[in-house]
C-alpha cells in the first residue's frame, strides 16, 4: 500500500472555474462557517442562562474544518463526529433549528432531547451522531465505511476526532481495520494543540500527528488550516482515493479553538497572547475581508442580514418548542417492546 | 426430527438467516479459513466466501465497535468473540454506543446486531479465561441477551436474535456445543425471548437455571427424586427480557425457590431473579430463596479446586433441601 | 473540627498519605497543570511535583495497566479517572489483572492501587456519561469498592483505600464534591472498610443508601418524619466489604426494608442486598424489600426527564409507604 | 526523539573476547534452549495423558528469542510475557520444576498450581508472569518500567508479546505511554508469522511490525531470528539505551513456532512443507552442530544427559507433588480479611 503525503499548506490551484466562480462559492463557504460562529455564539448565551444544560463544546474557530470538509462530499457520504458537534451537524447541511432545539432539550431537536449537545443525529443528512467516548466512535466509523463496501453503494464515511484521541485504542484499532480491509474513510484529526487543558507536548510523543499513517501503510496528509478552499481540496483529494480506490487516508488538520473546552473550562493553560495570536488566523474574518477585496460587500450584507435571522427564528423554535415526554424513554431504548 | 449437536444448531441459525438476508454476515477471530476456533462456523466460508465470513485480527474493541457502525446503516452484523471474555476490551462499545445509539439518536438508528460467544467456565482454562460475563450485561437497558442451554433453543434463539432489531448478546457454553438434541429443520422455526421453558414440571421447589447449569440443575432433580422431592426445573433461554411470570407462577406453586447459575455471587441475574421473586410472590415463600452459583473468588487452574468453585448437581441438591428445611 | 467540602477531604487523604508514603502517586487526565478536571487535585502538582502528580494522555487503559504494573513491583498508585464512564475501556484491566493477580500468582504479587473518580448522574450530562459503575464491580472477587457519602468518609475511606494491599475503586460524585462537612484532622484518620453508618437511627423502616443517595433518603426520611414514620438510614460506605451485620440487625428491628441508589433496576448492589436480607432475615421481613433506583432506561439529556430516571425523595417516601402497605 | 533502524540480520561481531569464550557461552545457550524444548516436549506428553489441562502454547522454534533476550539482561531486571510462557520462565532463570509442576497444577507449581501453563509467576526471578488476554499484559510491562524509573532503580523490563497483539489498543497506549515518558523498557514483538490460525498477511496491513515505532518516535530494530547471539546482541543495544537515556524500543523478532498455536490446534493453515522449511533453521539444531564443528562434542554430551536428568528429576517432581487445597482459594483472593 503507498503512503502518498503532502505536509506544506501552500495554496493550492483555485477550485472551481472562475473567479466569479470562486468568489460565490466562498460566499457559500462564509455563510455555513458564520452560521456556525453565530451558532455557537448563541448557545454561550444560552447556556449562561442556564437554557442550556450539561456539557457544551464550542466549535468556534474551527469552523472552516467541518465546511471544508463537508464541502469535498456528497450528500449521501456519510460523517462521524465527537462531542464537539454543533460545526460539523451545521456543515453537513443539519437545520440550527433542529441544533438548537436540541441544545435546549426539545422535543423538536434532532435527537428528540434525549442526546442533548454531545449527541446530535440527523439520519436524513447522514450525520451518523456526536459521541461522548473519546475514540470510540473511530471504530464505529470505520464500520459504517464497511458497509458501503458491503454494499458496494460509493459512499465515503468521514470520521473527525481530536488529537487526544489518537492515543486511545479505538483510533488504533479502527485504522488497523480500515487499512486491513481497505475501507472507503477519511480519518481526520482535527489538532487544535489542546486535549482538554493539555498541550500537544504532554500528550503525544511526536508532534506530527499524521505519523501515525506510517504504522497501517495508509495515505495520509497534513494541513494547517488557514484557508477553507485548501481543507476543501485537500479532502477531496482523500474522498477521491476511498471512492475510487477504497484506501483510507488520515488526515491532520492543525487548528484552534476559541473557547474553551467546553464552559466549564478557565482556561488558564494558555496565555491571552497566544490565544490573541490565533485569532489573527481566523479564517471566518479572512473569508470575509477576501469577500469584500472581491467586490462581494453588498452580497455580504444581505447574507449576514439573512443569517441573523435565521438564527433568531432558530433560537425562538428552540425556545417555545415543547419538550419530550415521558413515553418516549421505553420506546426509544429499544425498537419493539421493551425488554426487562 | 434431525439430532445435532449445539454447535451445528449454531451454524444452522446463522446459515439460514444469511441465505434468508443479504444483510447478514459473520465476522470475528478464526471464524473463516480456520472453521471456527470452536468450529462453529466449520464450512460458512465455503458457503458465503470472505465478504460475508470475515476473519478479523485481535481488536474486539474496534470490530464490535466496527459491528455497531455497519448496523447503524442497515447491515445485520454477527459478531462472534472467540470467548465473553475476550468482550472486557469492548466493554465500553457495547455499553455505551450498542445500547445507546437508539435513545441518544431520538430512535432514529436502531443497531440490528448479534454479539456471540462461548461463556463461563470451561475446562481449566483459569483465572482470565473462565467468566460468566451474563451478569455484567444483563444489567444494561438496550440489550437483549440469551442464554440457550439445548441445541433447539441455540438454533430458535439465534434465529430470533439475528431477526431483532435491537443487539442481542447470546451467551453458548464450550461444553454444551458437543450436546446432541433434536432440532427442527423449518427455516421460520424460531424461539421468543422472554418465554421460559419448564424442563422438568414438580411441586416441591422451583429451580431457576439458564445455559449449560439446567443440565446440571436435571441432574440434581434426578438425584432428588429418589429421595421423593420433586423438582420444577425453569430454563429461562432469555435473561433480558426475563419470564417473570414463569418463574413467580412456579413459586407460587411450590413456594420455594433455589436461583443455579455459574457467575460471582454478589450481585448479577440471580441476585435480581431473588428480588424478584421477593416482590411478586412474598407471600407465597415458605423459605428463603437459595442461590447456588460459582464460588467468590477468581477460577483456579487446578482441576479439583475448579470443579469446587463451579456450581454443581451435588451443591444444587443441598440448596434444595436446605429450601425444605431437610438439611 | 474544620469543616471542609468533600473534594478538599479527598485532596487531604491523598496529600496526607503522599506525605507519609514516597511510593503514593497520583496519576490521571488533567490532575496535574490543570488542577483536576472538578479540581479535586488542585494544588497537589505544586505541592508534590510531576513525578508525583501525572498528567496522562487518554488511554484509560494503558494508564489503568501501567498503574496495576507499577503496583505489582511496589508503588501505590491512584489513578484518577475524569469519571468512572470512562473506566469502561479499562474493563479488562480492572477484571483480568487487578483483580485476578494476586490469585493467579499464587499470592506472589499483590496489587495495592486505588481507582477513584466520580460516578453516577450528573446534571444533564446525558446518555454516555451519567453510568452507575459501581454495580459492574462490586460484582469482582479481588476489588474492594467504595462509596463515601459525606465528607470525613470521603477522606477516612479513601486514606484507609490507600494504606489498603489490594485494588479498591472508590465511587465519588460530582454533585457532592462541594458539600461541607466536618473532617478530623488527624493524619491517622481512618474510616475501616465494611462498617457501615447509621445515619439516621428510626423504628419503623430501614432504608439502605450509599454515595449521594444517602442525602436524598435522609430527606425522605424527614418528610416522612412529618406523617409519623420513623426511618432508620443506613449509609453502607463501602459496598464491597459489604456490612450485612448492621443491615440485619436493623431490618431485625424495623422488619421493613428499602433498598435506594442510583443505577438501572436489573441486578447490582440493590439485588445483591435485597438477596441477603431475604436470605439471613426472612422470617424478620413483614412486607417485601422494596428498591429505589434509576429508571431502566440510558439517562436522556432534557432535564425533567432526567430528574424522572433518576432516584428522588418521593420515590423513597413511596416505596417506604407501600412497605409499611399504607400506599 | 531519535528513531535509530537495523533491518539487515546479518551476523555482528563475535560477542565475547575469544572463539573459545565464545563456544562456551553457546554451551550455555545450548543448555538453555534444550531445557526448553524438552520441557515443551514432556508438556506435550503430559498433556496428552490428561496431566495437564486448560490450554498449552509450546514454545517449541522460538527458543533463541527468549534465551538471547534474557541473556542481555541483569537479574534484577523484568520480564513480562503472554500465556506462552514456559520459554520466557526457564530463560529468566526458573527451576523446571516449578514450571511443570504449575502446569500439572500441583502447590509446588510457581503460582502454586492455581495460575496454570498461562500465567507462571516468580517474584524471586523477576518474571512478572504469563497473561492471557492479547495485549492487556503490555501497559502492564509500561508501568513496571515506570516504577523503575520512579525510583531511579536502574531496571529494565522487557515486555513479550505476538504479533498478533500489534492491532489491539492495549500494544498502542503501552506504546504511546513508553514514547511520552520515555520509560525503560524494550517491547519484543515475537512475529512467528501466525496469530492462531491466521497469517500475518490476513492481520495486519504492513508486514514490518517495526515500523509502527515511526508512530511514537520509538526507536525501533527488527531480527529475523537464526542465532542466539544476534538475538541477545540485539537486545542488549536496545536495553543499554532503556538503562542509559530511558528511551524505549520496539523490536521485531521474526521468528516460528513449530507446534500448532496450543494443543488443540490442527494446524491446517499451513503446509507440511512450509514447516519442514523452516524446521531446517531451527536455531537449537544449528547451535548443537556448531558447538560439535567447534570441538565441544564431549562437554555436549555432558550436557544433554545433563538436561535430560533435570527433566526426569521435574516431570517426577511434579507428578508427586502434592496439589493446592481449598484455603488457599480465599488467602489468595485477598490480601488480608476477605471481601465480601
Ligand atoms: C475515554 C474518555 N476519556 C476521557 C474523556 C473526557 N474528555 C472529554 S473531551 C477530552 C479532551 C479531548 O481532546 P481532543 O481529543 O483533542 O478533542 P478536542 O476537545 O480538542 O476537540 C477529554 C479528556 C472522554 N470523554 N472519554
Ligand atoms: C483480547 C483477546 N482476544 C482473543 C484472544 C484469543 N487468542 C489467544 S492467543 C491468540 C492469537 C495470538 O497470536 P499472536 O499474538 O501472534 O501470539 P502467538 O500465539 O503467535 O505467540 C488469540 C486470538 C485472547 N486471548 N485475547
Ligand atoms: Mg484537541
Ligand atoms: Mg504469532
Amino acid at each position: 500500500m503507498v503512503a502518498t503525503t503532502k505536509t506544506s499548506s501552500k495554496k493550492p490551484e483555485p477550485v472551481g472555474p472562475s473567479p466569479e466562480a470562486r468568489l460565490s462559492r466562498l460566499l457559500g463557504f462564509y455563510r455555513q462557517m458564520l452560521l456556525i460562529r453565530r451558532c455557537e455564539e448563541e448557545s454561550a448565551r444560552a447556556y449562561a442562562q442556564g437554557k442550556i444544560g450539561g456539557f457544551l463544546h464550542l466549535y468556534i474557530g474551527q469552523e472552516a474544518v467541518a465546511v471544508g470538509a463537508c464541502a469535498a462530499l456528497r450528500p449521501d457520504d456519510y460523517v462521524v463526529g465527537t462531542y464537539r458537534d454543533h460545526g460539523l451537524a451545521i456543515a453537513k447541511g443539519m437545520n440550527v433549528k433542529q441544533v438548537l432545539a436540541e441544545l435546549f432539550g426539545k422535543v423538536t431537536g434532532c435527537s428528540k432531547g434525549l442526546g442533548g449537545s454531545m449527541h446530535l443525529f440527523d439520519a436524513a443528512h447522514n450525520m451518523l451522531g456526536g459521541y461522548g467516548i473519546v475514540g470510540g466512535h473511530i471504530p464505529l466509523a470505520a464500520g459504517v465505511a464497511f458497509a458501503s463496501k458491503y454494499r458496494q453503494d460509493g459512499r465515503v464515511t468521514l470520521c473527525f476526532f481530536g488529537e487526544g484521541a489518537v492515543s486511545i485504542g479505538g483510533f488504533h484499532e479502527a485504522c488497523s481495520l480500515a487499512a486491513l480491509w481497505k475501507l472507503p474513510i477519511v480519518f481526520i484529526c482535527e489538532n487544535n494543540e489542546y486535549s482538554m487543558g493539555t498541550p500537544l507536548s504532554r500528550t503525544m510523543s511526536v508532534e506530527d500527528v499524521s505519523l501515525k499513517a506510517g504504522a497501517y501503510g495508509m495515505a495520509k496528509d497534513r494541513l494547517f488550516v488557514r484557508d477553507v478552499f485548501d481543507v476543501e481540496a485537500r479532502v477531496a483529494e482523500a474522498v477521491a482515493r476511498a471512492r475510487s480506490t477504497s484506501e483510507p487516508t488520515l488526515i491532520e488538520a492543525r487548528t484552534y479553538r476559541f473557547r474553551g473546552h467546553s464552559m466549564s473550562d478557565p482556561g488558564k493553560y494558555r496565555t491571552p497572547a497566544e490565544l490573541e495570536e490565533h485569532k489573527k488566523n481566523d479564517t471566518l474574518a479572512q473569508a470575509r475581508s477576501a469577500l469584500i477585496a472581491g467586490g462581494a460587500g453588498e452580497k455580504l450584507a444581505e447574507l449576514e442580514t439573512d443569517v441573523e435571522r435565521e438564527i433568531e427564528e432558530a433560537v425562538r423554535f428552540a425556545e417555545e418548542s415543547p419538550e419530550p415526554t415521558p413515553d418516549l424513554l421505553e420506546s426509544t431504548t429499544y425498537a419493539g417492546p421493551f425488554a426487562r | 426430527m434431525p439430532s445435532i449437536r449445539y454447535r451445528e444448531a449454531l451454524k444452522q441459525a446463522m446459515t439460514e438467516e444469511m441465505i434468508r438476508d443479504e444483510r447478514v454476515f459473520l465476522l470475528g477471530e478464526e471464524v473463516g479459513y480456520y472453521q471456527g476456533a470452536y468450529k462453529v462456523s466449520e464450512g460458512m466460508l465455503d458457503k458465503f466466501g470472505p465478504k460475508r465470513v470475515v476473519d478479523a485480527p485481535i481488536a474486539e474493541a474496534g470490530f464490535a465497535g466496527l459491528g455497531i457502525g455497519a448496523a447503524m446503516v442497515g447491515l445485520r452484523p454477527i459478531i462472534e468473540f472467540m470467548t465473553w471474555n475476550f468482550s472486557a476490551v469492548a466493554f465500553d462499545q457495547i455499553l455505551c454506543n450498542a445500547a445507546k445509539i437508539r435513545q441518544m439518536s431520538g430512535g432514529q438508528f436502531t443497531v440490528p446486531i448479534v454479539f456471540r460467544a462461548p461463556n463461563g467456565s470451561a475446562a481449566q482454562v483459569g483465572s482470565q479465561h473462565s467468566h460468566a460475563m451474563e451478569h455484567f450485561y444483563a444489567q444494561i437497558p438496550g440489550l437483549k441477551i440469551i442464554a440457550p442451554a439445548t441445541p433447539a433453543d441455540a438454533k430458535g434463539l439465534l434465529k430470533t436474535a439475528i431477526r431483532d432489531d435491537n443487539p442481542v448478546l447470546c451467551f453458548e457454553s464450550e461444553t454444551l456445543y458437543s450436546v446432541k438434541g433434536e432440532v427442527p429443520e423449518d427455516p421460520d422455526f424460531l424461539v421468543p425471548f422472554g418465554q421460559a421453558n419448564i424442563a422438568r414440571h414438580g411441586k416441591d421447589v422451583t429451580v431457576v437455571a439458564w445455559s449449560r447449569i439446567v443440565n446440571v440443575a436435571l441432574d440434581a432433580a434426578a438425584k432428588l427424586e429418589k429421595e421423593d422431592i420433586d423438582v420444577e426445573v425453569i430454563d429461562l433461554r432469555s435473561l433480558r427480557p426475563l419470564d417473570t411470570d414463569t418463574i413467580i407462577a412456579s413459586v407460587a406453586k411450590t413456594h420455594r425457590a433455589v436461583i443455579a447459575g455459574e457467575g460471582w455471587p454478589y450481585g448479577g441475574v440471580g441476585a435480581e431473579i431473588v428480588d424478584r421473586i421477593q416482590r411478586l410472590a412474598f407471600d407465597e415463600l415458605d423459605a428463603p430463596i437459595e442461590r447456588v452459583q460459582t464460588m467468590d473468588v477468581p477460577m483456579p487452574y487446578n482441576a479439583k479446586l475448579e470443579q469446587l468453585v463451579i456450581p454443581q448437581a451435588a451443591g444444587i441438591v443441598e440448596a434444595v433441601k436446605r429450601s425444605l428445611y431437610r438439611a
